[in-house]
Protein backbone atom coordinates (compact mmCIF):
# COMPACT_ATOMS: atom_id res chain seq x y z
CA UNK A 1 0.00 0.00 0.00
CA UNK A 2 3.04 2.46 0.72
CA UNK A 3 4.29 2.08 -3.11
CA UNK A 4 2.84 4.62 -5.11
CA UNK A 5 1.84 2.97 -8.03
CA UNK A 6 -1.34 4.34 -10.14
CA UNK A 7 -2.95 0.75 -10.10
CA UNK A 8 -4.07 -0.02 -6.44
CA UNK A 9 -6.45 -3.43 -5.86
CA UNK A 10 -9.88 -1.66 -4.73
CA UNK A 11 -12.44 -4.45 -2.63
CA UNK A 12 -16.09 -3.00 -2.59
CA UNK A 13 -18.18 -4.98 -0.14
CA UNK A 14 -22.40 -3.77 -0.64
CA UNK A 15 -23.48 -5.10 2.58
CA UNK A 16 -27.08 -3.23 2.69
CA UNK A 17 -30.36 -4.23 1.24
CA UNK A 18 -31.36 -2.06 -1.77
CA UNK A 19 -33.60 1.34 -1.43
CA UNK A 20 -34.30 1.05 2.33
CA UNK A 21 -30.58 3.28 2.54
CA UNK A 22 -28.91 4.43 -0.02
CA UNK A 23 -25.35 2.78 0.25
CA UNK A 24 -26.15 0.28 -2.19
CA UNK A 25 -26.12 3.09 -4.52
CA UNK A 26 -22.93 5.23 -3.12
CA UNK A 27 -20.46 1.34 -3.17
CA UNK A 28 -21.81 0.84 -6.88
CA UNK A 29 -20.90 4.30 -7.90
CA UNK A 30 -17.88 4.68 -6.06
CA UNK A 31 -16.59 1.06 -8.17
CA UNK A 32 -18.14 2.26 -11.05
CA UNK A 33 -15.75 5.54 -11.07
CA UNK A 34 -12.77 3.03 -9.85
CA UNK A 35 -13.02 1.56 -12.96
CA UNK A 36 -12.89 4.49 -15.41
CA UNK A 37 -9.93 5.51 -13.67
CA UNK A 38 -8.34 1.89 -14.95
CA UNK A 39 -7.95 0.33 -10.86
CA UNK A 40 -8.06 -3.59 -10.18
CA UNK A 41 -11.63 -3.73 -8.35
CA UNK A 42 -13.19 -6.51 -6.99
CA UNK A 43 -16.91 -6.32 -6.22
CA UNK A 44 -18.28 -8.47 -3.31
CA UNK A 45 -22.18 -8.72 -2.12
CA UNK A 46 -22.45 -9.87 1.27
CA UNK A 47 -25.32 -9.86 4.11
CA UNK A 48 -28.47 -8.14 3.10
CA UNK A 49 -26.29 -6.55 -0.24
CA UNK A 50 -27.38 -10.12 -1.91
CA UNK A 51 -30.65 -8.55 -2.14
CA UNK A 52 -29.79 -6.22 -4.44
CA UNK A 53 -28.98 -8.85 -6.87
CA UNK A 54 -32.85 -10.22 -6.95
CA UNK A 55 -34.44 -10.82 -10.27
CA UNK A 56 -37.61 -8.86 -11.43
CA UNK A 57 -36.93 -5.79 -9.52
CA UNK A 58 -39.02 -2.46 -10.44
CA UNK A 59 -38.48 0.19 -8.23
CA UNK A 60 -41.06 2.55 -10.19
CA UNK A 61 -43.54 1.78 -7.83
CA UNK A 62 -41.67 3.20 -5.17
CA UNK A 63 -40.18 6.39 -7.43
CA UNK A 64 -36.64 5.19 -7.44
CA UNK A 65 -34.26 4.22 -9.74
CA UNK A 66 -33.88 0.11 -10.00
CA UNK A 67 -31.22 -1.17 -8.49
CA UNK A 68 -30.61 -4.57 -10.45
CA UNK A 69 -30.69 -2.69 -13.42
CA UNK A 70 -27.88 -0.60 -13.04
CA UNK A 71 -25.87 -3.57 -11.29
CA UNK A 72 -25.91 -5.08 -14.86
CA UNK A 73 -23.28 -2.56 -15.92
CA UNK A 74 -20.77 -3.16 -13.88
CA UNK A 75 -19.00 -6.08 -16.73
CA UNK A 76 -19.37 -2.90 -19.44
CA UNK A 77 -17.22 -0.75 -16.92
CA UNK A 78 -14.64 -3.64 -17.22
CA UNK A 79 -15.53 -5.07 -13.51
CA UNK A 80 -15.94 -8.68 -13.72
CA UNK A 81 -14.45 -10.19 -10.76
CA UNK A 82 -18.00 -9.67 -9.45
CA UNK A 83 -18.49 -11.89 -6.10
CA UNK A 84 -21.64 -12.96 -3.81
CA UNK A 85 -20.97 -14.70 -0.21
CA UNK A 86 -22.81 -18.19 -0.59
CA UNK A 87 -24.05 -18.19 3.10
CA UNK A 88 -25.87 -15.05 2.91
CA UNK A 89 -27.57 -16.13 -0.35
CA UNK A 90 -28.74 -19.29 1.67
CA UNK A 91 -29.42 -17.30 4.57
CA UNK A 92 -31.92 -15.60 2.62
CA UNK A 93 -33.67 -18.56 0.52
CA UNK A 94 -32.09 -17.57 -2.47
CA UNK A 95 -30.28 -19.23 -5.31
CA UNK A 96 -27.68 -18.48 -8.05
CA UNK A 97 -30.74 -18.52 -10.70
CA UNK A 98 -33.11 -16.12 -8.47
CA UNK A 99 -29.98 -12.98 -9.36
CA UNK A 100 -29.79 -11.00 -12.23
CA UNK A 101 -26.53 -11.24 -12.95
CA UNK A 102 -23.55 -13.83 -13.30
CA UNK A 103 -21.65 -14.05 -10.31
CA UNK A 104 -18.71 -15.70 -8.87
CA UNK A 105 -20.38 -17.53 -5.51
CA UNK A 106 -17.52 -17.79 -2.74
CA UNK A 107 -17.31 -18.67 0.45
CA UNK A 108 -16.06 -16.74 3.94
CA UNK A 109 -12.31 -17.39 3.66
CA UNK A 110 -12.27 -15.96 -0.14
CA UNK A 111 -13.65 -13.00 1.33
CA UNK A 112 -11.29 -12.54 3.90
CA UNK A 113 -9.00 -13.54 1.13
CA UNK A 114 -9.43 -10.28 -1.52
CA UNK A 115 -9.54 -7.89 1.78
CA UNK A 116 -5.99 -9.46 2.47
CA UNK A 117 -5.10 -8.75 -1.21
CA UNK A 118 -6.60 -5.43 -1.19
CA UNK A 119 -4.82 -2.51 -1.13
CA UNK A 120 -7.88 -0.26 0.11
CA UNK A 121 -11.44 -1.65 1.00
CA UNK A 122 -14.80 0.05 0.97
CA UNK A 123 -17.17 -2.13 3.27
CA UNK A 124 -20.90 0.16 3.27
CA UNK B 1 -1.19 -7.28 4.77
CA UNK B 2 -2.40 -7.14 8.40
CA UNK B 3 -5.54 -5.39 8.83
CA UNK B 4 -8.01 -2.90 11.33
CA UNK B 5 -11.35 -3.48 11.64
CA UNK B 6 -13.44 -0.95 13.37
CA UNK B 7 -16.89 -1.43 14.62
CA UNK B 8 -19.56 0.87 15.64
CA UNK B 9 -22.99 -0.56 15.95
CA UNK B 10 -24.30 -1.98 18.57
CA UNK B 11 -24.54 -5.67 19.21
CA UNK B 12 -28.04 -6.01 18.20
CA UNK B 13 -26.53 -5.37 14.24
CA UNK B 14 -24.28 -8.41 14.24
CA UNK B 15 -21.62 -6.80 12.58
CA UNK B 16 -19.32 -8.85 14.70
CA UNK B 17 -20.42 -12.01 13.38
CA UNK B 18 -19.71 -11.28 9.66
CA UNK B 19 -16.72 -9.16 10.41
CA UNK B 20 -15.06 -12.16 12.16
CA UNK B 21 -15.89 -14.68 9.56
CA UNK B 22 -13.55 -12.62 7.45
CA UNK B 23 -10.57 -11.83 9.77
CA UNK B 24 -7.37 -13.21 8.96
CA UNK B 25 -4.38 -14.31 11.44
CA UNK B 26 -3.09 -10.63 12.72
CA UNK B 27 -5.86 -8.86 11.98
CA UNK B 28 -7.53 -6.69 14.90
CA UNK B 29 -10.78 -5.07 16.26
CA UNK B 30 -11.69 -1.75 17.59
CA UNK B 31 -15.45 -1.21 18.80
CA UNK B 32 -15.70 2.70 18.55
CA UNK B 33 -19.40 4.64 19.14
CA UNK B 34 -22.40 1.94 19.53
CA UNK B 35 -19.96 -0.98 18.88
CA UNK B 36 -18.61 -0.32 22.48
CA UNK B 37 -21.57 -1.92 23.72
CA UNK B 38 -19.75 -5.31 22.63
CA UNK B 39 -17.60 -4.94 25.91
CA UNK B 40 -20.81 -4.86 28.02
CA UNK B 41 -21.40 -8.39 26.85
CA UNK B 42 -21.50 -11.57 29.30
CA UNK B 43 -20.94 -14.02 26.27
CA UNK B 44 -17.17 -13.06 26.76
CA UNK B 45 -15.08 -13.02 23.52
CA UNK B 46 -12.14 -15.35 25.12
CA UNK B 47 -11.85 -17.70 22.46
CA UNK B 48 -11.98 -14.83 19.58
CA UNK B 49 -8.86 -12.76 22.12
CA UNK B 50 -6.87 -15.54 21.77
CA UNK B 51 -6.34 -14.95 18.07
CA UNK B 52 -7.38 -11.71 17.65
CA UNK B 53 -6.10 -8.33 19.29
CA UNK B 54 -9.65 -6.28 20.50
CA UNK B 55 -9.61 -3.09 21.40
CA UNK B 56 -11.99 -0.52 22.09
CA UNK B 57 -12.20 3.77 21.74
CA UNK B 58 -12.03 5.33 25.34
CA UNK B 59 -13.65 8.36 24.93
CA UNK B 60 -16.82 6.42 23.28
CA UNK B 61 -16.89 4.39 26.13
CA UNK B 62 -16.76 6.99 29.02
CA UNK B 63 -20.03 8.76 27.25
CA UNK B 64 -21.81 5.77 27.37
CA UNK B 65 -20.89 5.01 31.46
CA UNK B 66 -19.87 2.02 30.07
CA UNK B 67 -15.80 2.47 32.02
CA UNK B 68 -16.33 0.01 34.46
CA UNK B 69 -18.13 -2.84 32.51
CA UNK B 70 -15.78 -3.87 30.13
CA UNK B 71 -16.45 -7.10 30.93
CA UNK B 72 -14.79 -8.85 27.89
CA UNK B 73 -11.59 -7.13 28.90
CA UNK B 74 -10.89 -5.04 25.85
CA UNK B 75 -7.85 -3.22 25.52
CA UNK B 76 -9.09 0.56 25.78
CA UNK B 77 -7.62 3.01 23.69
CA UNK B 78 -7.89 6.99 23.12
CA UNK B 79 -8.01 8.73 20.10
CA UNK B 80 -4.48 8.98 19.63
CA UNK B 81 -3.77 5.29 20.10
CA UNK B 82 -6.30 4.99 17.68
CA UNK B 83 -4.46 6.72 14.94
CA UNK B 84 -1.32 5.07 15.91
CA UNK B 85 -3.34 1.33 15.58
CA UNK B 86 -4.17 2.64 11.60
CA UNK B 87 -0.71 3.39 11.11
CA UNK B 88 0.68 0.00 12.65
CA UNK B 89 -1.68 -2.31 10.60
CA UNK B 90 -1.54 -2.08 6.78
CA UNK B 91 -5.25 -1.43 6.27
CA UNK B 92 -8.50 -0.62 7.63
CA UNK B 93 -11.85 -1.76 7.53
CA UNK B 94 -14.68 -0.06 8.64
CA UNK B 95 -18.06 -1.37 9.70
CA UNK B 96 -21.09 0.37 10.06
CA UNK C 1 -31.03 33.06 -18.89
CA UNK C 2 -33.16 30.52 -20.86
CA UNK C 3 -32.38 29.02 -23.89
CA UNK C 4 -34.75 27.99 -26.75
CA UNK C 5 -34.54 25.41 -29.21
CA UNK C 6 -37.30 27.00 -31.79
CA UNK C 7 -39.14 23.80 -34.07
CA UNK C 8 -41.34 24.74 -36.33
CA UNK C 9 -44.19 26.60 -34.43
CA UNK C 10 -42.79 24.85 -30.73
CA UNK C 11 -40.10 26.95 -28.39
CA UNK C 12 -38.02 23.72 -26.58
CA UNK C 13 -36.57 25.00 -23.53
CA UNK C 14 -32.78 24.53 -23.00
CA UNK C 15 -30.65 25.26 -20.12
CA UNK C 16 -27.60 27.47 -20.85
CA UNK C 17 -25.46 24.34 -21.42
CA UNK C 18 -27.97 23.27 -23.82
CA UNK C 19 -29.11 20.09 -22.59
CA UNK C 20 -33.32 19.92 -22.91
CA UNK C 21 -34.90 21.41 -19.76
CA UNK C 22 -37.44 18.48 -19.68
CA UNK C 23 -36.35 15.26 -21.43
CA UNK C 24 -39.41 14.11 -22.18
CA UNK C 25 -39.61 16.78 -25.19
CA UNK C 26 -36.87 15.05 -26.90
CA UNK C 27 -37.50 13.40 -30.47
CA UNK C 28 -35.74 12.77 -33.51
CA UNK C 29 -36.34 15.95 -34.98
CA UNK C 30 -34.95 17.56 -32.00
CA UNK C 31 -32.13 15.83 -31.35
CA UNK C 32 -31.12 16.44 -35.22
CA UNK C 33 -31.63 20.18 -34.29
CA UNK C 34 -29.35 19.82 -30.46
CA UNK C 35 -26.72 18.34 -32.98
CA UNK C 36 -26.75 21.12 -35.41
CA UNK C 37 -25.98 23.69 -32.02
CA UNK C 38 -23.17 21.64 -31.14
CA UNK C 39 -22.55 21.78 -35.34
CA UNK C 40 -22.69 17.67 -35.57
CA UNK C 41 -25.11 16.77 -38.60
CA UNK C 42 -26.62 13.63 -37.88
CA UNK C 43 -25.84 10.76 -40.08
CA UNK C 44 -26.83 7.42 -39.79
CA UNK C 45 -23.47 6.41 -37.76
CA UNK C 46 -24.20 8.87 -35.34
CA UNK C 47 -28.11 7.31 -35.05
CA UNK C 48 -26.54 3.73 -34.31
CA UNK C 49 -25.02 5.13 -31.68
CA UNK C 50 -27.62 7.42 -29.75
CA UNK C 51 -30.58 4.52 -30.12
CA UNK C 52 -27.81 2.35 -28.61
CA UNK C 53 -27.56 5.26 -25.57
CA UNK C 54 -31.09 5.30 -25.75
CA UNK C 55 -31.84 1.60 -25.15
CA UNK C 56 -28.77 1.81 -22.96
CA UNK C 57 -30.49 4.29 -20.49
CA UNK C 58 -34.28 3.70 -20.64
CA UNK C 59 -33.09 -0.43 -19.61
CA UNK C 60 -29.84 0.97 -16.72
CA UNK C 61 -31.52 4.32 -15.89
CA UNK C 62 -28.44 6.13 -16.13
CA UNK C 63 -26.07 7.57 -18.60
CA UNK C 64 -22.61 5.89 -19.21
CA UNK C 65 -19.15 6.90 -19.03
CA UNK C 66 -16.84 7.10 -21.56
CA UNK C 67 -15.52 3.89 -20.72
CA UNK C 68 -18.81 2.50 -20.34
CA UNK C 69 -19.98 3.54 -23.87
CA UNK C 70 -16.96 2.24 -25.72
CA UNK C 71 -17.74 -0.83 -23.84
CA UNK C 72 -21.10 -0.90 -25.37
CA UNK C 73 -20.53 -0.13 -28.57
CA UNK C 74 -17.93 -2.97 -28.89
CA UNK C 75 -20.37 -5.48 -27.61
CA UNK C 76 -23.23 -4.44 -29.96
CA UNK C 77 -21.23 -2.57 -32.67
CA UNK C 78 -18.03 -4.31 -33.04
CA UNK C 79 -14.39 -3.41 -31.85
CA UNK C 80 -13.86 -0.46 -34.86
CA UNK C 81 -16.83 1.59 -34.28
CA UNK C 82 -16.09 0.75 -29.80
CA UNK C 83 -12.96 2.47 -30.11
CA UNK C 84 -12.56 5.70 -28.73
CA UNK C 85 -11.21 7.71 -31.84
CA UNK C 86 -13.92 6.57 -33.98
CA UNK C 87 -17.03 7.46 -31.36
CA UNK C 88 -14.69 11.30 -31.01
CA UNK C 89 -15.09 11.89 -34.65
CA UNK C 90 -18.68 11.22 -34.05
CA UNK C 91 -19.09 13.49 -31.06
CA UNK C 92 -15.95 15.33 -31.00
CA UNK C 93 -14.08 15.68 -27.20
CA UNK C 94 -15.98 14.41 -24.48
CA UNK C 95 -18.46 10.99 -26.53
CA UNK C 96 -19.88 10.34 -23.79
CA UNK C 97 -21.41 13.84 -22.55
CA UNK C 98 -22.11 15.09 -26.42
CA UNK C 99 -24.10 12.01 -27.29
CA UNK C 100 -25.98 11.91 -24.19
CA UNK C 101 -26.35 15.98 -24.69
CA UNK C 102 -27.91 14.55 -28.02
CA UNK C 103 -29.85 11.97 -27.36
CA UNK C 104 -31.91 13.42 -24.77
CA UNK C 105 -30.62 11.60 -21.78
CA UNK C 106 -30.31 13.79 -18.48
CA UNK C 107 -27.66 15.61 -17.79
CA UNK C 108 -24.60 14.31 -16.31
CA UNK C 109 -23.76 15.71 -12.52
CA UNK C 110 -20.26 15.65 -13.40
CA UNK C 111 -19.33 13.20 -11.00
CA UNK C 112 -17.82 10.59 -13.15
CA UNK D 1 1.78 8.92 7.17
CA UNK D 2 -0.20 9.77 4.29
CA UNK D 3 -4.30 9.22 5.28
CA UNK D 4 -7.53 10.25 3.59
CA UNK D 5 -10.25 10.39 5.37
CA UNK D 6 -13.98 9.47 3.81
CA UNK D 7 -17.14 10.77 6.20
CA UNK D 8 -20.46 9.33 4.76
CA UNK D 9 -22.26 10.40 8.15
CA UNK D 10 -24.19 13.87 8.30
CA UNK D 11 -23.44 15.68 11.80
CA UNK D 12 -26.51 15.43 14.31
CA UNK D 13 -27.81 12.31 13.01
CA UNK D 14 -25.05 9.78 13.29
CA UNK D 15 -21.90 10.46 16.01
CA UNK D 16 -19.49 8.83 12.62
CA UNK D 17 -19.17 12.42 12.15
CA UNK D 18 -18.18 13.56 14.98
CA UNK D 19 -15.67 10.91 15.24
CA UNK D 20 -13.90 11.53 11.62
CA UNK D 21 -13.16 15.22 12.75
CA UNK D 22 -12.02 13.77 16.11
CA UNK D 23 -9.80 11.21 14.54
CA UNK D 24 -9.05 13.82 11.71
CA UNK D 25 -7.79 16.53 14.26
CA UNK D 26 -5.79 13.94 16.64
CA UNK D 27 -4.11 12.76 13.12
CA UNK D 28 -3.12 16.25 12.34
CA UNK D 29 -2.31 16.87 15.61
CA UNK D 30 0.28 14.10 15.58
CA UNK D 31 2.14 15.39 12.83
CA UNK D 32 0.38 12.87 10.42
CA UNK D 33 -0.63 14.48 6.65
CA UNK D 34 -3.92 14.52 4.98
CA UNK D 35 -4.06 13.82 1.72
CA UNK D 36 -7.83 14.60 1.49
CA UNK D 37 -11.39 14.45 3.53
CA UNK D 38 -13.79 13.50 1.18
CA UNK D 39 -17.10 14.19 2.25
CA UNK D 40 -19.35 11.81 0.35
CA UNK D 41 -23.55 10.58 0.72
CA UNK D 42 -25.18 12.34 3.78
CA UNK D 43 -21.68 13.23 4.32
CA UNK D 44 -21.76 16.27 2.40
CA UNK D 45 -24.08 18.10 5.08
CA UNK D 46 -20.76 18.34 7.31
CA UNK D 47 -19.68 21.08 4.52
CA UNK D 48 -22.94 22.95 4.76
CA UNK D 49 -22.32 26.73 5.82
CA UNK D 50 -25.78 27.85 6.41
CA UNK D 51 -26.47 25.62 9.62
CA UNK D 52 -27.37 27.24 12.91
CA UNK D 53 -26.74 25.52 16.07
CA UNK D 54 -27.63 26.26 19.62
CA UNK D 55 -24.78 28.62 21.48
CA UNK D 56 -24.56 25.66 23.80
CA UNK D 57 -23.82 22.82 21.16
CA UNK D 58 -21.02 22.26 19.24
CA UNK D 59 -21.44 23.41 15.61
CA UNK D 60 -19.57 20.53 13.36
CA UNK D 61 -19.93 22.30 10.30
CA UNK D 62 -17.73 25.49 11.36
CA UNK D 63 -15.33 23.13 13.20
CA UNK D 64 -14.52 21.23 9.75
CA UNK D 65 -14.10 25.11 8.15
CA UNK D 66 -11.86 25.56 10.39
CA UNK D 67 -10.14 22.17 10.45
CA UNK D 68 -9.90 23.05 7.12
CA UNK D 69 -8.62 26.31 6.96
CA UNK D 70 -5.66 26.41 9.49
CA UNK D 71 -4.45 23.36 8.04
CA UNK D 72 -5.22 23.84 4.84
CA UNK D 73 -6.85 20.80 3.86
CA UNK D 74 -7.77 19.49 0.63
CA UNK D 75 -11.77 18.74 1.38
CA UNK D 76 -13.50 17.67 -1.11
CA UNK D 77 -17.71 17.62 -1.42
CA UNK D 78 -19.08 14.79 -3.78
CA UNK D 79 -20.89 16.31 -6.33
CA UNK D 80 -23.67 14.32 -7.24
CA UNK D 81 -24.67 13.55 -3.51
CA UNK D 82 -23.66 17.47 -2.74
CA UNK D 83 -26.41 18.92 -5.32
CA UNK D 84 -29.16 16.69 -4.64
CA UNK D 85 -28.87 17.42 -1.23
CA UNK D 86 -28.87 21.64 -1.71
CA UNK D 87 -25.02 22.16 -1.31
CA UNK D 88 -23.98 24.21 -3.95
CA UNK D 89 -20.74 26.58 -4.64
CA UNK D 90 -20.83 29.48 -6.94
CA UNK D 91 -19.99 27.37 -9.69
CA UNK D 92 -23.01 24.80 -9.35
CA UNK D 93 -25.50 27.21 -8.19
CA UNK D 94 -24.67 29.17 -11.66
CA UNK D 95 -24.78 26.20 -13.58
CA UNK D 96 -28.14 25.02 -12.57
CA UNK D 97 -29.60 28.82 -11.85
CA UNK D 98 -30.42 29.03 -8.78
CA UNK D 99 -29.53 31.73 -6.56
CA UNK D 100 -27.61 30.21 -3.28
CA UNK D 101 -24.41 29.40 -2.06
CA UNK D 102 -24.47 26.48 0.59
CA UNK D 103 -20.90 25.15 0.74
CA UNK D 104 -18.33 26.42 2.93
CA UNK D 105 -15.71 28.01 0.24
CA UNK D 106 -13.00 25.86 2.54
CA UNK D 107 -14.40 22.45 0.49
CA UNK D 108 -14.43 22.18 -3.47
CA UNK D 109 -17.31 20.13 -5.37
CA UNK D 110 -15.52 17.64 -7.14
CA UNK D 111 -16.46 14.38 -8.42
CA UNK D 112 -15.56 10.88 -7.41
CA UNK D 113 -12.14 11.36 -9.06
CA UNK D 114 -10.83 12.96 -6.48
CA UNK D 115 -11.84 9.58 -4.30
CA UNK D 116 -10.63 7.39 -6.59
CA UNK D 117 -6.92 9.56 -6.45
CA UNK D 118 -7.21 10.12 -2.61
CA UNK D 119 -7.24 6.15 -2.66
CA UNK D 120 -4.43 6.04 -5.19
CA UNK D 121 -1.95 8.76 -3.22
CA UNK D 122 -2.93 7.82 0.12
CA UNK D 123 -1.17 5.11 2.86
CA UNK D 124 -4.19 4.70 4.50
CA UNK D 125 -7.93 5.39 3.56
CA UNK D 126 -9.90 5.40 6.70
CA UNK D 127 -13.87 5.19 6.37
CA UNK D 128 -16.14 7.00 9.06
CA UNK D 129 -20.34 6.23 8.37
Amino acid sequence: MNNASNKKTITFISRQAPYGRNNSRLCLDMALASAVFEQQVNYVFLDDGVLQLVKDQNAESINSKTIGNALETLGLYGINDVCVDKKSLSRRNLQPTDLIIDVKMVDRSAIGELIRQSDCVFNL
Amino acid sequence: MSCLHTISQSPSRQLLDTCASVLETGDAVIFIEDGIYYCNQKESLAEFKVEFQVYSLVEDMNARGMLKRNLIDAELVNYQQFVELCCEYDKVVSWF
Amino acid sequence: MTNFLEIQDHRIALDKEGYLKDIQDWNEEIATALALLEQIRLSPSHWQILNLLRAFYKRHQMSPANRALSGLVKRKLGKDKGRSVYLMKLFSGSPAKMACKIAGLPKPDNCI
Amino acid sequence: MKFSIVVYAAPYSSEAAATAFNFTKTLLDQGHELYRLFFFGDGVHNANRLAVVAQDEVNLQQRWDQLITTHRLDAVVCVSSAIRRGLLDSQESERYELDAISVYGSSEIAGLGQLIDAVINSDRVVNFG
